[in-house]
C-alpha cells in the first residue's frame, strides 16, 4: 500500500472468522456467483481473520443454523457474517444461532446480497463483485463488534393512558381488569370521545350510546381506573418503566367530593352557548353543564370564559340553587405528578374542516352539513331529537346529496383514504331513507368497503334506492341555471360511468369530511417525546409487525392517532396496546438492544456540545465533574452525539466509530494488502 | 413555490414511446396524467363539457389506452376555455390545463381531422404574433371570420364597428422593434421543437 | 413610490383601454410608479401554447429577459391582463420544474441574444400589488368619493387566481382580494358565487354557442343578485361580458343590461377622479346607472369614426394591409 | 478498485464507487424495498447502515473519500419525519457544513449527495442513486488515495475535523 490512508491496527487481536454465503434458492445464487464469493472470502481475507467459508442454499434453514452453531464449536469462530438477506429480516436469527454456538450473539453480522444486490441488479459480474465487497466490509465490521448485554430496566406497574374515546377506555379496561392501575387522563369534562357524538354505527346500525355507556360507567366506577377529567399532561420526564407524568387538573369550579351530578345548576343556569364540540355547533349547552347526560364522570363544569360570574361579577344562580353547596368559584387549576412504567396515547382524531374547500359552500350555504353535524341531527339525543331537517330547524329535506371523500385522497388537503367515509355516507344515506323518505344520492370515487359484513351493508343500501354517482363532486352551488333549480342546492358532478356532466338539484347536503391528526398533535408527540409524521399522525415502530408501539420505549399508541380508523379496528388497538403493557408490566422488568451510546469520562472534557442534541433527554452534564453522562434507558441509540462529540469521547455500541470507519475500509477493499493484487484478482 | 416534481419524465430518445408518454414529454412542466384516478372532478368542474366530444377524464383514459387518432380528433382540448377549475380541483394534481394545449398542437402537427375552426383561429392568431410581435385583433378577426364565420359576419358587424368607433380596436397593428430578434428566438425555438 | 415593471399586454392597447386610462390614472394617487418593459411581446395568450411548446415559452420568456435587463433591482413585474400574468407567471414556473424546457427555451433566447433564469423575477398581478404592497388602508385613506349604494358584483375570472403557481392569492376558487378593495372604496359587495368562473374566453370566436351559455350564465346571476355593475380585471372577460352582451341577449331570448368595467375604474372613481379619465363610455352596456347613484354625469360615449387609409402592397401573410403612421414602424418591409 | 468493474465492460467507461450512508429506520428499509420490488439501479453504490442520519460524522465521508470511493451519498428520513424526533435537522446542518470543507478541498459538490428517502420510497430511492451514478460517473474518478500514488490525499483531510 502506497499511501498509509486506513486505520488498521496492527495490534488487531486475530479472530477467527466464519463467513456464510446464502444462495437463497437462486433469489441469491441467480445472479452473483455465490461460490466466487465463499471462494474469494476464504483465499482473499485469509488475513483477515477468515479461517472458513462456506456457502449453502438457504442459511436460514435449520441446517444453515446449525452449520455455523457446529462451526463455532469446532473450528473456535469468534466472529460470524452471513450474507444474505436483510438484516431487517433475519438478524435475530442468526445472532440466536450463533448464541446457541456459545457465542455473544452481537459478534455476528448480516450483511445484505439480496436486498441490495442480487434483486437490484442485472450484471452478473458487477454483482458479483459488488457482494465481494459487501462481505468485505462485513468482515471488517465484525472484527471490532463488541460482545455486548441486553440491558435490563425494572417496570412500574402502573399505566397511564391519555385520551378517554373509544381506544383508551378499552386499552384502560383491560388493563384495570388485569388488576393493574391506570390513570386516564382526558381533556373534555367527559370521556366518551367522538363515539359519543355517534347516532348509530355501521354495518350493525347499534346505537352508539347504547354500547359505549356501559364502558364508560364501568370506566369511571373501576376501582383500579383513577380518572382525570377535564385534564390535560403538562409534562414526561424519565423513561420506560419509570416515568415521570405531571397532570394539569383544570379548576372544574365544581367541588367533586360535594358534587352529586343532580343538574340543577344546569336547568337553572341562564347562560346559554352554542356548544361547538359535542353538538358539532348544531346545538346549544348552558355555562355549567356536562356535555351529555350520560357524561362519565357526571360532575359538571363552569365553562369560565362564557359564565356570567366570571365575566361580570354577578350571578352565582348555579352556587344560589346547588342543593349541596358544590359550587366554588375560587378553585384553581391543580398539578399532580404521578408514576408510571408505560403509556398508551390514544388522542384521536379531528375531523377536516370543509371551510377549507369554498366550492362544497361549507358555511356559506345553509344547508350544507359536514358528517358530525349530521351525526347530531340523526340522533335522538341530538338537538333536533333526530329529526332530519334543514337549517330552518322544521322543512324535511326531498332529496339529499352525500358527497364522500371530502378532504381526502385529494393532493390539494390530505392525500390519504380517510377510511370510514364511505362505511358513514352509506349510513347516512340509509338513515336519511328510513327517517325521511327523500331521494339520496351517493356521489362516490371508490366504494371501499373491506371489512366485515360491510359490503352486505352496501348491497342493503343499493337495495333501498341510493342513487349512486361514481365521480367527484366539481362544486356545490346555490347559483340555478334552470327553474327547477331555483332554491335549491345545485350538485355539479361528471357522471363518470355515464360520462355526462350533470346538474343534480337536491335540499340538503352532507360532506362526509376526512380525518385529520389533532391540531395539536405535534405538540403532544414532542411531550412524550413520540415521533410523528409530516401530516401529524404518529408514527408506528413497525406498521405492519409493531403498528400500536413507538419508537420510544414504554409509550404506546392506539386508534386513530397513527390513522383514520373505524371502531372495530380502534377498539382492537386499544386492547392490543394494553395486552403489549401488560406483557412488559408481567415481566417485572425489560430487555432493551444495547445499542446505546456511552461517555468516557476521561476523555469527555466537559465541552457541552452534545448536551442540546439528544430528543430523549439522556445526556446530562455532571456539574461537579465537569462531564456529561448519557443515561443507558433513556438512550434510544440513535447516534447524533457519538458523531458530534469533538474529543471522540462518546463512543456508540453497535455502531461505533471502529466499526463503520472499518466496514468503509472493507466495502473500498482497501484491507486486501496490494491495490495492485486486488486488481490482479480480476480475471481480465 | 417550486418543488421537485416526483414523477420521472419519460426518455425522448426512446423510439417506442407509449402515447401517454409522448403527451407527458410534449407537456410543459411535469403533466402528471399518469396519475389520473378517473374521478371526474375536471368533467364536473367544465364549463364547457357539455359542447365537448368527451370530459377530459374520458380523453384521458383514451391516451392511457393508446387511442392516438381518436383523441387527437377529439374536439375536446378546442373547445377547452383555460378557466384552469379542473387544475387547482384535481385531486391529483395533473396539469389538465397544459395537457389540452399539448393535445392541441400534437393535432395540429399532426394535421388531425380536427371538426372545429379553432386549429385555424389559432394559427392565425400565431401568425398574426409572429409578423408583428404583438397580437393583431382587427386583422385576426376579418381574416378569420371571412374564411370559416362568413354567416356571422353580418351579426358582427355592428360590434366590430362599435369595437372601432370607441377605440378598443385599432385598423393597423403594432410592431415591436425587436421583430428581427424575435424571429431569431423563434426561428431557434422552432429547430428545437423538431 | 413604489417602482415597479409593468408588462401592458396587447389588450391594454386596444380592447381594454379603458383598463389602461384608469389603471394609469390610479396609480398616481397611490404612489405607483409603473416602468413599461421597453418593446415588450405579446405573451402569446391561449393560443400559442396550443400551436407549439418551445416557441410559445420562448415567446413570453423573451419579455421576462429583457424585463430583467431593464430590472435595476426592481425585481417585480406588474401585469393586468390576466392571461399575460398567467402566462409569464406559468413560463417562470414551468422552466424550473422541467428543466429541459428551461435549457430549450435559453437557447432559443441565445439566438436573440438574451437569457433569463428562471425564478429571479416576480410576476404579480396588480390587484395583488393593490391590495398587498399599497394596503387597504392606504386606499382607504385616499377614498374622497365612496361609492354608497352601488351594488358590485366582483368577478375576477379564471386566470389570476387559478392556478397561482406563487400561491400569492387567499383562495383559487373564492379569492377575497377584488371584494375587499371593492368593500374598502365604499361599494356594497355582492357575495357573487360565480366569482371565478368562466367568462368563455375566446370560445366567442370559434365557438360563440358554448361562449354566449357561460356569458349568460354570468349576467343572469348577477342580474339576480341585483348587482348595478360587475368589477372585473380581466380584459377578456370585460369584453366578452361587454361586447357580446347583446349577442348573448339575441341568442338567449333574454333582456340583460348588465354593464362590466374594470376594478381600477371604480377605484378611480372613489378617488375622485373624472369618469372620462378612467374611460368610462368606452363601453357597450351603458354604465349610467352606476354613475347615477353616486350622482356623476355620464360622459358622453367615445365615438370615433375609424380611420381608413388606402392599403399597401405587402409580401408575406394574406393581410389586409395598413397605413404607416408617424411613429409607427414599417410593416413587413 | 475502483476500476474493477471497467476492465470487463466491453466499452470501457469509468464506473465511480459511490458509499451510501443510510438510516436504519427509513432509507435502509427504503433500499430493502426497492429490492422487494427488483426496481434496478446501477450496482456502483455500497450501502452502510447506520440507526440514523444524525449518526454520520463527517469524518466517515472524508474517510470514505479518502479511501478511494468516487462519492458519497448521505440518506435519512425526510424533514420532520426522523424516528429520532428530530436528528435528521442535525445531519443536515453537518451535511452544509461538510459541503464548505469539501468545496475548499476542491471536491465538487455533486459528489456528497444529500437525499431524503422514507421507508415507503424504494423507486426513489433508486431513481436517486441512479441519477447520482451518472453525475460522479461524469465528473470522473476523485484522484484522492489512489493506489497509483500521483494524486496524494490532501494533507488537509489527516486533519479535518467537521462537528456539528
Amino acid at each position: 500500500m502506497s499511501q498509509p490512508i486506513h486505520l488498521f491496527d496492527s495490534d488487531d487481536p486475530q479472530e477467527r472468522i466464519g463467513v456464510y454465503v446464502c444462495h437463497c434458492g437462486t433469489n441469491i445464487a441467480g445472479i452473483v456467483d455465490v461460490e466466487e464469493v465463499r471462494d474469494w472470502a476464504g483465499q482473499r481475507l485469509k488475513d483477515r481473520g477468515v479461517v472458513v467459508s462456506r456457502d449453502y442454499k438457504f442459511m436460514c434453514s435449520s441446517l444453515g443454523q446449525e452449520m455455523i452453531e457446529k462451526d463455532i464449536k469446532d473450528l473456535g469462530l469468534t466472529r460470524v457474517v452471513v450474507a444474505a438477506c436483510s438484516p431487517h429480516l433475519h438478524e435475530q436469527t442468526f445472532r440466536t444461532a450463533a448464541q446457541r454456538g456459545g457465542l455473544n450473539p452481537y459478534l455476528t453480522e448480516l450483511v445484505s446480497i439480496r436486498e441490495q444486490v442480487s434483486w437490484v441488479h442485472t450484471d452478473k459480474n458487477a454483482a458479483t463483485d459488488k457482494a465481494k465487497a459487501v462481505v468485505s466490509g462485513g468482515v471488517e465490521r465484525v472484527i471490532k463488534n463488541q460482545p455486548l448485554e441486553p440491558l435490563h430496566v425494572p417496570i412500574n406497574e402502573a399505566t397511564l393512558v391519555v385520551g378517554g374515546g373509544i381506544a383508551g377506555i378499552q386499552a384502560a379496561l383491560e388493563i384495570a381488569d388485569g388488576g393493574y392501575p391506570v390513570f386516564m387522563v382526558e381533556r373534555e369534562p367527559s370521556i366518551g370521545g367522538h363515539m359519543a357524538q355517534f347516532d348509530k354505527t355501521f354495518p350493525t346500525l347499534d346505537c352508539a350510546a347504547c354500547i359505549l355507556t356501559p364502558r364508560m360507567v364501568s370506566v369511571g366506577t373501576h376501582p383500579h381506573i383513577n380518572l382525570f377529567t377535564w385534564s390535560e399532561v403538562e409534562s414526561v420526564s424519565g423513561y420506560v418503566g419509570n416515568f415521570t407524568v405531571t397532570i394539569r387538573k383544570k379548576a372544574r369550579f365544581v367541588n367533586e367530593e360535594l358534587c352529586t351530578g343532580c343538574g340543577i345548576c344546569q336547568e337553572k343556569c341562564p347562560k346559554k352557548i352554542i356548544d361547538e364540540i359535542y353538538e358539532a355547533g348544531l346545538g346549544y349547552r348552558k355555562a355549567v353543564y356536562t356535555p351529555f347526560p350520560q357524561a362519565v364522570p357526571k360532575y359538571p363544569v363552569i365553562d369560565k370564559p362564557n359564565c356570567t360570574y366570571f365575566l361580570k361579577g354577578t350571578c352565582k344562580a348555579c352556587e344560589k340553587f346547588c342543593p349541596t353547596n358544590a359550587i366554588d368559584f375560587n378553585q384553581k387549576d391543580e398539578l399532580i405528578t404521578i408514576q408510571v412504567g408505560n403509556i398508551i396515547l390514544a388522542t384521536g382524531y379531528d375531523l377536516f374542516d370543509p371551510r377549507r374547500i369554498p366550492h362544497y359552500g361549507y358555511g356559506r350555504l345553509a344547508n350544507v352539513y359536514t358528517s358530525l353535524e349530521f351525526e347530531r341531527l340523526s340522533n335522538a339525543a341530538g338537538p333536533t331529537n333526530g329529526e332530519i331537517v334543514l337549517r330552518d330547524g322544521k322543512t324535511k329535506p326531498k332529496s339529499v346529496g352525500v358527497i364522500h371523500c371530502v378532504g381526502s385522497r385529494d393532493r390539494n388537503y390530505n392525500n390519504y383514504c380517510s377510511a370510514i367515509c364511505c362505511m358513514q355516507s352509506l349510513k347516512f344515506a340509509h338513515l336519511v331513507h328510513e327517517r325521511t323518505g327523500a331521494t339520496v344520492y351517493n356521489f362516490y370515487i371508490d366504494i371501499r368497503t373491506p371489512a366485515k359484513a360491510y359490503d352486505e351493508f352496501y348491497q342493503r343500501v343499493l337495495e333501498e334506492g341510493t342513487l349512486f354517482v361514481r365521480g367527484r363532486v366539481a362544486e356545490v352551488t346555490d347559483a340555478a341555471r334552470k327553474p327547477e333549480e331555483e332554491g335549491r342546492l345545485i350538485i355539479q358532478v361528471e357522471d363518470t360511468l355515464a360520462g355526462k356532466q350533470r346538474r343534480i338539484p337536491v335540499d340538503m347536503v352532507i360532506l362526509s369530511a376526512g380525518l385529520e391528526p389533532r391540531k395539536d398533535a405535534k405538540a403532544t408527540a414532542h411531550t412524550f417525546g413520540i415521533s410523528c409524521s409530516a401530516d401529524g399522525w404518529f408514527i408506528e415502530k413497525h406498521p405492519k409487525l409493531d403498528p400500536v408501539s413507538t419508537m420510544t420505549e414504554g409509550i404506546f399508541i392506539a386508534g386513530c392517532v397513527t390513522g383514520p380508523k373505524d371502531i372495530p379496528a380502534t377498539v382492537s388497538q386499544g386492547a392490543a396496546a394494553a395486552a403489549r403493557v401488560m406483557g412488559r408490566i408481567q415481566q417485572k422488568e425489560i430487555l432493551l438492544e444495547p445499542v446505546r451510546a456511552s461517555v468516557n469520562p476521561d476523555q469527555c472534557s466537559g465541552c457541552r456540545i452534545c448536551n442540546n442534541l439528544c430528543p430523549f433527554n439522556a445526556i446530562t452534564f455532571i456539574e461537579d465533574r465537569m462531564v456529561t453522562e448519557i443515561n443507558p434507558a433513556l438512550c434510544q441509540g440513535c447516534g447524533t452525539c457519538v458523531a458530534a462529540c469533538p474529543a471522540g469521547a462518546i463512543s456508540g455500541t453497535g455502531f461505533s466509530n471502529e466499526q463503520i470507519l472499518r466496514q468503509i475500509d472493507g466495502l473500498l477493499m482497501l484491507n486486501l494488502e496490494y491495490m495492485s493484487e486486488a486488481a490482479e484478482l480480476v480475471p481480465a | 413555490m417550486y418543488t421537485v416534481p416526483y414523477i420521472s419524465t419519460p426518455d425522448p430518445t426512446n423510439p417506442n414511446l407509449r402515447f401517454l408518454e409522448e403527451v407527458s414529454l410534449r407537456t410543459a412542466g411535469v403533466s402528471r396524467l399518469e396519475m389520473c384516478i378517473q374521478c371526474g372532478t375536471c368533467g364536473g368542474s367544465c364549463p364547457s363539457a357539455d359542447d365537448m366530444d368527451h370530459t377530459p377524464r374520458m380523453l384521458f383514459a383514451m391516451i392511457r389506452a393508446g387511442y392516438r387518432e381518436q383523441a387527437l380528433k377529439s374536439n375536446t382540448p378546442w373547445i377547452c376555455v383555460s378557466c384552469y377549475h379542473c387544475v387547482v380541483r384535481c385531486p391529483q394534481g395533473v396539469h389538465i390545463a397544459d395537457v389540452m394545449y399539448t393535445l392541441k398542437s400534437m393535432a395540429i402537427a399532426a394535421n388531425a381531422d380536427v371538426e372545429s375552426t379553432a386549429p385555424d383561429f389559432a394559427q392565425t392568431f400565431v401568425d398574426m404574433v409572429e409578423a408583428y410581435g404583438r397580437s393583431y385583433e382587427f386583422g385576426l378577426a376579418t381574416r378569420y371570420y371571412l374564411k370559416h364565420q362568413k354567416k356571422r359576419l353580418p351579426g358582427m358587424a355592428p360590434m366590430g364597428l362599435g369595437m372601432l368607433s370607441k377605440e378598443r380596436m385599432s385598423m393597423r397593428p403594432r410592431k415591436i422593434k425587436g421583430i428581427d430578434q424575435l424571429h431569431k428566438i423563434l426561428g431557434r425555438a422552432k429547430e428545437l421543437e423538431r | 413610490m413604489d417602482k415597479y415593471l409593468f408588462y401592458p399586454g396587447c389588450s391594454m392597447e386596444s380592447n381594454a383601454k379603458a383598463y389602461s386610462e384608469s389603471l394609469l390614472a390610479v396609480c398616481e394617487p397611490l404612489g405607483l410608479k409603473l416602468e413599461e418593459i421597453n418593446d415588450w411581446n405579446c405573451c402569446g395568450a391561449t393560443e400559442y401554447l396550443g400551436v407549439s411548446l418551445t416557441p410559445a415559452y420562448a415567446l413570453i420568456a423573451r419579455n421576462l429577459a429583457l424585463a430583467y435587463n431593464q430590472s435595476n433591482g426592481t425585481q417585480t413585474i406588474v401585469a393586468p391582463c390576466s392571461a399575460c400574468y398567467l402566462n409569464l407567471a406559468k413560463c417562470d414556473y414551468y422552466m424550473q420544474e422541467r428543466p429541459e424546457l428551461g435549457v430549450n427555451v435559453n437557447d432559443a433566447l441565445a439566438a436573440g441574444g438574451l437569457h433569463y433564469d428562471a425564478g429571479s423575477l416576480s410576476i404579480r398581478h396588480f390587484l395583488d400589488v393593490l391590495v398587498n404592497d399599497v394596503g387597504l388602508e392606504t386606499l382607504k385613506s385616499k377614498v374622497v368619493r365612496p361609492l354608497k349604494g352601488v351594488r358590485v358584483a366582483p368577478y375576477l375570472g379564471c386566470m389570476v387566481p387559478r392556478p397561482d403557481y406563487d400561491h400569492r392569492w387567499s383562495n383559487p376558487e373564492y379569492p377575497n382580494e377584488l371584494d375587499r378593495v371593492l368593500k374598502v372604496i365604499g361599494a356594497e359587495v355582492i357575495d357573487f358565487p360565480l366569482k371565478t368562473h368562466c367568462c368563455g374566453g375566446h370560445m366567442t370566436q370559434i365557438g360563440p354557442q358554448t361562449a354566449y351559455e357561460l356569458i349568460y350564465r354570468l349576467i343572469s346571476a348577477a342580474d339576480q343578485y341585483h348587482a348595478d355593475v360587475m368589477a372585473t380585471l380581466c380584459p377578456m372577460c370585460q369584453m366578452n361580458i361587454d361586447a357580446y352582451q347583446g349577442e348573448t341577449n339575441r341568442h338567449k331570448g333574454s333582456d340583460i343590461q348588465m354593464p362590466i368595467v374594470f376594478f381600477t375604474q371604480l377605484v378611480g372613481l372613489a378617488l375622485g377622479l373624472d369618469p372620462k379619465d378612467l374611460g368610462f363610455g368606452r363601453e357597450f352596456i351603458s354604465t349610467k346607472r352606476v354613475l347615477d347613484r353616486i350622482g356623476l354625469e355620464m360622459p358622453e360615449p367615445v365615438e370615433v369614426a375609424p380611420v381608413t387609409k388606402p392599403r399597401k402592397k405587402q409580401e408575406g401573410l394574406p393581410m389586409p394591409r395598413m397605413p404607416r403612421e408617424a411613429g409607427d414602424e414599417e410593416v413587413n418591409p | 478498485m475502483a476500476n474493477q468493474e471497467q476492465s470487463r465492460g466491453d466499452a470501457p467507461q469509468f464506473e465511480p464507487v459511490i458509499i451510501g450512508f443510510t438510516c436504519n429506520w427509513c432509507s435502509y428499509r427504503a433500499a430493502d424495498l426497492a429490492g422487494t420490488a427488483r426496481v434496478k439501479y446501477p450496482p456502483n453504490v455500497r450501502l452502510i447502515r447506520l440507526m440514523c442520519s444524525g449518526r454520520l460524522d463527517p469524518t466517515f465521508v472524508m474517510k470514505a473519500l479518502a479511501g478511494g470511493a468516487d462519492g458519497v451519498l448521505i440518506t435519512g428520513c425526510h424533514p420532520g419525519e426522523c424516528h429520532y424526533i428530530e436528528q435528521n435537522y442535525k445531519a443536515m446542518r453537518r451535511y452544509m457544513l461538510l459541503k464548505r470543507v469539501l468545496a475548499q478541498l476542491g471536491v465538487e459538490p455533486e459528489r456528497v449527495k444529500l437525499v431524503w428517502a422514507s421507508a415507503a420510497e424504494g423507486v426513489r430511492l433508486a431513481r436517486e442513486i441512479t441519477l447520482m451514478v451518472e453525475e460522479v460517473r461524469k465528473l470522473g474518478p476523485l484522484h484522492w488515495g489512489k493506489p497509483n500514488g500521483q494524486a496524494a490525499v490532501p494533507e488537509a483531510i489527516e486533519t479535518a475535523e467537521v462537528t456539528a
